[in-house]
């Protein structure tokens, strides 16, 4: 009896190390260059990138698809599928030059159709769930020759450019939810839900071609096992992990640090009580002590902000304003209690579940809240719940998250505190903002335009719209074996610029 | 020399701090062909000393003072190797229930070869041929097709043959037989007795017969072992000790047989009839309830009609699958769906089952158990009190009983709890189903006294439902044989024993062997 | 067998009553507020003032713990209050009253049994939200299976003994014998399931905080404890290992103590 | 034949509950499909049409009978969130989840029977009370802290596998099963050691039987006993244990998949369910349920293989 266990255990580890024996062998054989990079959710749009909403999945598609203009690593717009434009002085009227020579992936050759095909599909607003959200303001979209395309536009808009990264599709593309056809320095190879996505270097690329053959994305959906993954060598590359995970890895990576470019605030439900009075908000701002925040939660780093913006920004950024409320908890009790809250109050959090990191800043700002007697209950809830109860049914009264910005334009920050804006879900109403806004908006000259923005920050600083944060620090952990990486001011991830090291 | 010679066996349990000694010296001879019974009640230690001569014991539970020699080989210290070379193949043994002794999930003919199998080197085919052998032997109707079924497609009675044919496979020298006859209606008991018999004739074997019945080990026994709390009171050829037990306890066991030679003073029907069944027809479903699911209806009874009446006792005599229990439960309203009347004394009828066992709810105290049915009519506290103490004196136990639980009480103090606890509401009938065969003979004999004097006392009639002829002689003032759900009988037990008119009366009387005096 | 009884018992007890008395501790005194969070105390190891050292806040591990235990404690009872509850109440009436009742019940019965507990659990947390007693309820629900079919063949059992039969006889109503005279015969067989259904409530907790659907920030419990721990399970495995520990033991001493009983049980 | 088919009945009835009460639990929780597909710069607008093209704004028992239609006609629609059809994402998940449980339930039974014969046999033996008291550890820790756990020991510290090195059985079947073992380990210990457990004390109850005692009687000895006598009967329970067992290990899936980083149904189940993507939920949970049903049917039929006492009764009714 005894034996036939013993006999049996030798069985059992035999095999399994002849199973993981063989496993460890395979992975040594390939010969292209390639590297494995973790990302937090699936891509689960559609490979059609009009309909791509997540931000996960428009960082991948920054590298498959390709409109007009798109953004570099500085967040200047540069010339793409589109070599030249010219924007009319009344800045109505923006003229394209298509690039010659643009194959798409399939091989066909980039035309005029082609472009004038995408940017309609796009803005078309009887296709609600293809239209993109800056492109209500056209007056037309018309090739004038074979090599130039013309956008008019209603009234003149200055961030129009911005718009313009809108991807390019061949007009040919008969199903482009499962075919993915654009003009990248990757192409799309296969998805595998849950599992991987995979992208293989487009050869003929335009313009300068990314070193590394083939890029798989692999879901890893689970933070907690991260570590070991990396640690563990399956994954070579994660973006955006935490100060925590960084600290833990091997000698085997580099961190690189960046900021995540989004702006992280304890979001107020303005309509709802007590935060319809301005005094509680501004108390609030005082009783959080963000410095305490970056510490608990990410060892120091992380930029503090006072506003809706972040310092990629660049001009529209004002740094003065994130220290507008120094941490001071008396001044806190005194607006309180002038604002009849003298015994402090009870709201709740509502917070993403998903996002690790907004959930720790929301305990610690419930833990600081409490010196100035407000009891912030913190409720975890779904991201999906979130979108439909908090952010499309505004029924909240506090909320942490961070808002990102699709482009560069001041206005993908601040135009959802328009009080009649649709994304408005906070209930921000101030005249006095709607007014700078619209000052903004519709002045062309640049100095009063950024004037008029800065405006509106301050307003909102000022009237405490939000008790704003920070902008996240982001790590990103690379094994090092391969160098290259490039942060963007946007949510993107550039994979052509990733190379392997040469030993 | 004898062929199995025991001589000072003990057997001691050390389940607790304390070794507890069940049996003390323990002798006993026995020789070829002999027959001879062991009888005692519950816990006198028979059936420890039986398992312990068949090797069943862990040898740590006997001391090592006596011996148990087998055809000169010392068993009690021989190697379990040469133990085992025995067991089955010279010493076999046969248990009390035929239900459980057998394997359930193999078949017949699997388990009456073991034996061959462990001790013979028969090929299949032999073994199958033997294995036939032994199941004609043992009287199995078609052994062909027994050998490939289980054991729960049989009956108790054939069930027992079965283990008989499995016990005999190897032709042993001794069979120890633990009461085999137990769990069997008397027609079967009779049957198992005369095929043992006629083993012991044909193939000379030895025979050790375990039994609390006395009457059986008479019939059966060349001679008897009386044994007590562990110790051997009496032994000697069987008619001797039947005729002049010397030793108090012996005489004891043999009065408490009820006796069917008495003259009974007979019943003069005065009373008013309390309960009156009237063509009483009533099925059983069996297994099966729900929605997708239907049950067979099996007729159990078919037109019983009966009249009891004030202080009087009704005996009912049948075998197992006759249909008393379902009479009783359709009687005291378990059962109602029924065709039929039964009128008289509505809620005023009460039971006493077989097992006092399972009749008291083990989580509650006497107490609790007694007052219950005044607590459903309302009595106060004090008085419940005061009336369960009344009660517990008139069925002769000590009021100290009181706040114990079922498990802390004997048998007999169980059962008069049950009989208690049915007259706690003043009833004016009493069923009870086999109330008393559960039970020691000497308490047996303390239980009927207990009913009679009730009847005396209360004016109580009782139904009495019971498988034994002697027991319903003894208390009953009428008897109904009752065979497959009909009446076949019924009469004053003096004129009905003594001149029964039925054949299936006749053939229960003898298989009691009640009538063999007057044959 | 006896020897082991015995010290299956001991032990049992022993692991069991020190748990308890650790959370009794921790309702009359704990050593600093379990949600202080303290920048400079993020990971301090083990100290005097700190035995167990301190958490990714700067939070008193000890302290948590103390609240933390109390929590599972309270989730794991609510859980076989309310599974037990409502199971024995569901496999009481079935067992005894069997017909279409039965048969529809237990139809019931199987279809949640045949649903992954995780994802009941999920379905009432996405529509009550996270929160203890979420979870309880949660949990609850997902147990009432298990415990029903423990019940119900109980009762189908003890509903042919004869002392039910003599409660019916001497004019006990149905619900009279269901509660009052079969019930306390169950507890031999009841109370060793609900003590495994204590374990399995303590253990599913742990892996529903592990999903991110149980107890609420910053409360604390142990799942959700060393749950939040094997982040830093590398740099800081201290902070696993107490809470991880503190399961063990509260599920070893119960379960001990359950087999103990169950022995105990079959005997009498 | 016809309890064949009333059984058969039963289980379809027990499926269509299912259906309707995971569809009735994913009407009332909140969350919109519609939103949760267009995210945050969605227009009510667009809301609103997607609303209608998914037919989400139909009468809550029209959509149940329309997906029931379907649903029977083998059709289980398209995922929501993915843009192809659920049977081509579970198809291709399902033979992940179905590997990783039979290995476990391999393991188990290759595992555990013989451990707890050992221990039936031995009792009271010291390796007796060493499996015993690893037994009751192994039961009293965290599923997914042992998946941890074995991840640590295996994966880093031993380097037998690599963590998260999932590797799909398209393109290499022996990584792919060599990757498996280990949280199918990771399943099967509590398993393991409840089945060890309970299988000593049913051998232990039975030997106690007195057909054990006749066996003995017949000369066998104590291993025939347990064996060849005592060892069939007492596999009933463990095989209804089993049973159930085996739901809990689906359930379990869910778990170690996300500690171990495995695309498999538990993964897909875990995630539609955030994203509200209802046809993925309905086909996994519909589908996980009629696995559990079919189980416990095949459950019953080992069962009446095994004991003919029930073969009788289903033969009568």
């Amino acid at each position: 009896m005894k034996r036939s266990i013993s006999m049996l255990l030798v069985v059992v580890v035999s095999l399994a190390l002849a199973l993981t024996g063989c496993s460890g062998e395979k992975q040594g054989e390939s010969t292209e260059s390639q590297i494995t990079i973790g990302i937090p959710q699936d891509i689960e749009d559609s490979l059609d990138p009009h309909k791509a909403v997540a931000a996960g999945t428009e960082e991948v598609y920054f590298n498959i698809y390709e409109g007009l203009v798109k953004p570099d690593s500085d967040g200047n717009l540069i010339p793409a599928l589109a070599s030249d434009y010219t924007v009319s002085p009344d800045q109505t009227t923006y003229t394209f030059t298509i690039r010659d020579g643009v194959k798409f992936h399939s091989g066909k050759e980039l035309t005029v159709d082609d472009v004038v095909y995408s940017l309609k599909r796009c803005s078309n607003p009887d296709d609600p769930v293809l239209l993109q959200a800056g492109m209500t303001g056209i007056e037309s979209i018309a090739a004038a020759d074979d090599s130039t395309v013309v956008v008019t536009l209603k009234e003149p808009n200055a961030d129009f450019l911005c718009e313009m990264t809108a991807a390019i599709i061949p007009q040919s593309n008969e199903d482009p939810d499962h075919v993915s056809d654009g003009t990248g320095p990757y192409k799309f190879v296969s998805h595998s839900p849950q599992e991987s996505f995979v992208l293989e270097k487009y050869d003929e690329y335009w313009g300068e071609p990314a070193h590394i053959e083939k890029v798989t994305l692999k879901v890893c959906a689970n933070a907690d096992s991260l570590v070991m993954e990396l640690n563990g060598g399956s994954i070579d590359m994660m973006a955006r992990v935490t100060s925590t995970q960084a600290d833990q890895l091997s000698d085997d990576f580099n961190v690189l640090e960046g900021t995540m470019n989004l702006v992280q605030a304890l979001y107020l439900n303005n309509a709802a009580k007590p935060f319809d009075d301005v005094r509680v908000r501004q108390a609030l701002c005082y009783a959080v002590d963000r410095q305490n925040i970056l510490d608990l939660t990410s060892d120091g780093h992380g930029t503090i902000i006072g506003s809706s913006m972040y310092p990629a920004f660049g001009k529209y950024y004002m740094e003065e304003l994130s220290d507008y409320y120094p941490h001071d908890v008396e001044k806190a009790k005194a607006l309180l209690a002038e604002a009849g809250y003298e015994d402090g109050f009870t709201f709740t959090i509502k917070v993403p579940s998903n996002y690790t990191q907004h959930v720790e800043v929301a305990q610690v700002i419930a833990d600081q809240l409490k010196a100035v007697g407000v009891d912030a209950r913190i409720q975890l809830i779904e991201w999906e719940t979130w979108l439909s109860d908090v952010y499309s049914g505004r029924n909240f009264e506090g909320t942490v998250v961070g808002l990102d910005a699709s482009t560069l334009a001041a206005s993908s920050m601040l135009l959802r505190f328009n009080s009649d804006n649709s994304k408005n879900f906070v209930n921000y109403n101030n005249p006095d903002y709607d007014a700078a806004y619209s000052r903004a908006v519709s002045t062309t000259d640049d100095a009063r335009r950024t004037e008029a923005y800065q405006e509106c920050e301050r307003i909102l600083t000022e009237t405490a719209a939000n008790v704003y944060v920070q902008d996240l620090a982001e790590f990103v952990a690379l094994n090092k074996k391969y160098a290259g990486y490039e942060f963007y001011p946007l949510y993107i991830q550039n994979f052509a610029s990733l190379y392997i090291v040469e030993e | 020399m004898q062929m199995l010679e025991v001589q000072d066996l003990n057997i001691e349990f050390h389940d607790h701090s304390m070794p507890e000694t069940v049996v003390y010296d323990f002798s006993l001879s026995m020789a070829e062909g002999d027959i001879v019974g062991i009888v005692g009640e519950s816990g006198s230690g028979k059936t420890m000393s039986a398992l312990a001569l068949c090797g069943l014991l862990s040898r740590h539970d006997m001391t090592r003072r006596g011996r148990i020699l087998f055809q000169g080989k010392e068993l009690l210290t021989c190697s379990r190797q040469d133990m085992r070379q025995l067991q089955g193949r010279e010493i076999s043994i046969i248990f009390q229930e035929p239900m459980t002794s057998l394997n359930p999930v193999k078949t017949i003919g699997w388990q009456v070869e073991e034996a061959l199998r462990l001790h013979t080197r028969m090929t299949r085919k032999e073994r199958y041929e033997k294995a036939i052998w032994a199941l004609r032997e043992a009287e199995l109707p078609e052994p062909e097709r027994v050998y490939g079924q289980y054991p729960h497609e049989l009956s108790g009675g054939m069930r027992q043959r079965v283990m008989i044919a499995a016990a005999i496979v190897c032709q042993p020298r001794i069979l120890i037989a633990d009461e085999p006859t137990t769990a069997l209606d008397v027609t079967i008991q009779d049957q198992i007795i005369r095929l043992l018999q006629k083993l012991n004739k044909e193939f000379g074997t030895a025979i050790l017969f375990i039994s609390h019945d006395l009457s059986l080990v008479r019939r059966l026994c060349h001679r008897v072992v009386v044994m007590q709390n562990g110790q051997i009171v009496e032994q000697g050829d069987t008619e001797k000790i039947f005729r002049n037990p010397t030793q108090d306890y012996t005489k004891r066991l043999i009065a408490a047989i009820p006796s069917c030679d008495k003259e009974k003073t007979e019943w003069n029907q005065i009373g008013t009839v309390v309960l009156k069944v009237e063509d009483l027809h009533a099925s059983y479903e069996d297994a099966g309830n729900g929605i997708f699911r239907h049950g067979k209806e099996k007729e159990v009874l078919k037109g019983i009609s009966f009249r009891l009446r004030q202080g009087e006792i009704l005996g009912l005599v049948g075998e197992s699958g006759c249909g008393k229990s379902t009479l009783a439960k359709s009687i005291v309203g378990l059962k109602r769906d029924y065709q039929g009347r039964i009128v008289g004394a509505e809620g005023r009828i009460r039971m006493v089952f077989q097992d006092p066992y399972s009749s008291l709810n083990p989580s509650r105290t006497i107490d609790w158990i007694l007052e219950e049915p005044l607590k459903l009519s309302g009595v106060s506290k004090s008085e419940r009190r005061e009336k369960v103490r009344e009660m517990l004196r008139r069925v002769g136990l000590e009021t100290g009983i009181a706040d114990r639980y079922p498990r802390q009480l004997s048998g007999g103090q169980r059962q008069r709890v049950c009989i208690a606890l049915a007259l706690m509401s003043e009833p004016a009938v009493l069923v009870a189903d086999e109330p008393v065969s559960a039970l020691d003979v000497t308490i047996q004999a303390q239980i009927l006294k207990l009913l009679a004097r009730l009847r005396e006392e209360m004016g109580l009639a009782i139904l009495f439902i019971s498988h034994d002829l002697r027991v319903v002689y003894e208390i009953c003032d009428r008897v109904l044989i009752l065979q497959n759900g009909q009446i076949v009988e019924q009469g004053l037990p003096q004129t009905l024993y003594r001149h029964a008119a039925h054949a299936y009366t006749k053939q229960l009387l003898k298989a009691s062997g009640v009538v063999e005096v007057n044959i | 067998m006896k020897k082991k009884l015995k010290f299956n018992a001991c032990v049992g007890g022993i692991l069991t009553g020190g748990m308890l008395l650790f959370i009794l501790t921790g309702i009359f005194f704990l050593p600093y507020d379990p949600d202080a969070m303290n920048a400079e105390l993020r990971f301090a190891g083990m100290s005097l003032a700190h035995p167990l050292g301190c958490d990714n806040y700067g939070r008193d591990i000890l302290t948590r713990m103390l609240v933390g235990s109390r929590t599972t404690l309270l989730v794991a009872l609510g859980t076989i209050v309310v599974g037990g509850g409502v199971g024995t109440l569901v496999g009481a009436l079935t067992g005894y009253f069997g017909g279409w009742l039965d048969e529809v019940m237990m139809r019931v019965i199987d279809a949640l049994f045949a649903f992954p507990s995780i994802l009941l659990a999920l379905v009432v947390v996405s529509l009550l939200g996270a929160g203890k007693y979420n979870v309880i309820l949660a949990l609850g629900i997902a147990f009432i299976p298990s415990f029903a079919r423990v019940v119900r063949s109980q009762y189908l059992k003890l509903k042919e003994m004869d002392y039910v039969k003599n409660a019916r006889i001497i004019g006990c109503g149905h619900f009279r014998i269901i509660f009052v005279h079969i019930l306390p015969n169950t507890l031999s067989v009841l109370v060793p399931t609900l003590m495994i259904g204590f374990n399995n409530a303590v253990l599913a907790e742990a892996g529903m905080s592990y999903l991110g659907i149980g107890v609420q920030p910053p409360d604390a419990s142990l799942g959700r404890m060393l749950s939040e721990a094997q982040t830093y399970l590398f740099a800081h495995p201290l902070q696993a290992i107490s809470p991880g520990f503190a399961i063990v033991l509260l599920v070893l001493g119960f379960s001990l103590l359950a087999d103990a009983m169950e022995e105990k049980g079959c005997r009498c | 034949m016809k309890y064949v088919g009333r059984k058969i009945l039963t289980m379809l009835f027990t499926l269509l509950l299912v259906s309707f009460l995971v569809f009735l639990c994913f009407t009332v929780i909140p969350g919109d499909p519609a939103i949760a597909r267009l995210g945050t710069d969605a227009t009510p607008e667009a809301i609103e049409m997607l609303r209608e093209e998914m037919g989400l704004n139909r009468p809550f028992l029209v959509r149940y009978a329309d997906w029931l239609l379907s649903f029977a006609r083998g059709n289980f629609g398209d995922s929501y969130s993915y843009s192809m059809s659920v049977a081509d994402l579970l198809l291709d998940k399902v033979p992940i989840t179905l590997a990783m449980s039979l290995m476990s339930i391999a393991m188990i039974v290759v595992i555990s029977i013989p451990l707890g014969l050992y221990t039936a046999r031995h009792e009271g033996s010291v390796i007796d009370k060493l499996i015993y008291a690893l037994n009751q550890v192994i039961m009293a820790v965290p599923p997914f802290f042992s998946g941890i756990l074995i991840t640590l020991l295996f994966g880093i510290f031993l380097k037998l596998f690599t963590p998260g090195g999932y590797v799909s059985y398209t393109t290499d079947v022996t990584g792919f099963l060599g990757y498996l073992f280990f949280p199918s380990i990771a399943i099967a210990l509590p398993k393991i050691a409840m089945t060890v457990k309970l299988l000593r004390s049913e051998l232990i109850e039975e030997k106690k039987q007195d057909y054990a005692r006749t066996a003995y009687s017949r000369g066998n000895h104590t291993g025939g006993v347990l064996y060849k006598h005592v060892l069939k009967n007492a596999m009933l329970p463990i095989i209804t244990f089993l049973g159930m067992a085996f739901t809990d290990m689906i359930a379990g899936s869910i778990v170690v998949e996300q500690v171990f980083s495995i695309p498999g149904i538990g993964r897909i189940l875990l995630t539609s369910i955030s994203r509200r993507d209802y046809p993925v939920v309905m086909a996994v949970v519909v589908c996980l349920a009629a696995v559990v049903i079919v189980v416990n049917g095949v459950i019953d039929i080992i069962y009446q293989w095994i004991d003919p006492r029930i073969r009788l009764e289903g033969e009568k009714s």
